[in-house]
């Protein structure tokens, strides 16, 4: 299993802000369709994905335990 | 801890105090208000959400990044989170230096570095709706997924 | 009192409360420390002098300057004199803007006005002497015995 | 008479910050010399004078009961 943090606008539409999903071997890229599918979440194409707290890419493959954040355009500051 | 998230108010001179030293000549920082009018819109109040363990990785890279470019400086950066008013502070950057150039550009570094790769957001809730704020910076998202290299680095 | 002189410690806070406006996003501060170590030279503390009543006459002109580049902008300035040790604060300067980058622009441009054109002096006290500094902007010194237009204007 | 005002060294050169002397009807540059003359100040060629508060050329005409002051490079900030 994996982690999936989702923040902000991402939150909001899930209505929670953490999920636990069968992931493992995933690209990010797959995580994201999957999250689209089982949840009908919306415009993850655009978001950037952060795995263990590091950016990752669409590429990146995520394992059992690893915490996945996707992180819309930021406005802090 | 010069680099935090905060729930409560920010003391803009405990956040100096942190970058203080005998061989700097000059301070400068860089303090972001909640301001009422943005585009003709009158905002009532913000509420900022962060990740916030990642946001604080995120401050201290900036920091290092900074340190690399200007090795004399002393950065300390404290973001707040939660419900913001008219006029409330959402971030304080303190950067000390030895000559006022490096203070000004260094400083001028972090808030653009905070806009970019630090994972923090705002809602701006207006009298007729709400909104979580996207990339201020008005470039395009990254369809890459993520910065590229050159983003990151600049 | 946006613009004075101090023979006491400035309070950071203070003149920055000056500046805080509900059409502010961006306060930007500059703080002018003592630094210890000057071209190799150990500081042991030093002394400001001015021309009191012209001085805050300049600072002020330096603020309706301002206000004419960057119409939205609020600015405060104060500046301490009498003797100062190691780390003490000579000068606070305070801008408030709508968008950052003009409240970046703004107090820099404040700073190199002062040092152009207020009548501030400073001695410094090393170990083995003392000496009042000239212009630190090492640009020549004006022959025609003051500013030509284009340097108090620019 | 006009009030003379002197600043960092000039001030240390002649002993005190303010000397009255009998200069009405001077230009700035006739001041200077004056004022090297009779109290043997030097380096006063490069200094800018200020009269009642404002910058002044050296073709300025001093008047009876005017301020001029005498303006080293300055240092603060």
């Amino acid at each position: 299993m994996i982690k999936v943090l989702l923040f902000a606008h991402l939150k909001d539409a899930l209505g929670k802000e953490e999920v636990s999903i069968d992931a493992a071997g995933l690209t990010i890229a797959a995580v994201k369709e999957k999250l689209a599918a089982d949840f009908k979440l919306e415009g993850l194409d655009a978001v950037m994905a952060a795995v263990n707290e590091e950016f990752a890419d669409e590429d990146t493959v995520v394992t059992d335990g690893d915490i996945v954040a996707f992180i819309p355009p930021v406005s802090g500051g | 801890m010069n680099f935090e998230l905060s729930k409560k108010p920010i003391d803009i001179q405990s956040v100096i105090d942190k970058v203080v030293s005998r061989n700097a000549g000059a301070v400068t920082t860089f303090i972001g208000t909640v301001r009422e009018m943005t585009k003709g819109k009158k905002t009532l109040f913000l509420i900022y959400d962060a990740y916030e363990a990642m946001a604080v990785k995120k401050l201290e890279q900036i920091g290092a990044e900074i340190s690399e470019r200007w090795p004399d400086a002393n950065t300390a950066i404290t973001h707040r989170t939660g419900k913001l008013e008219i006029t409330d502070i959402a971030v304080v950057i303190a950067v000390s230096t030895p000559h006022r150039n490096d203070a000004y550009e260094a400083n001028r570094y972090a808030i653009e570095r905070i806009k970019e790769i630090v994972p923090i957001w705002k809602k701006e809730h207006w009298e007729d709706g709400e909104k979580w704020i996207g990339n201020q910076l008005e470039t395009v998202e990254y369809p890459a997924g993520k910065p590229e290299k050159e983003d990151l680095d600049d």
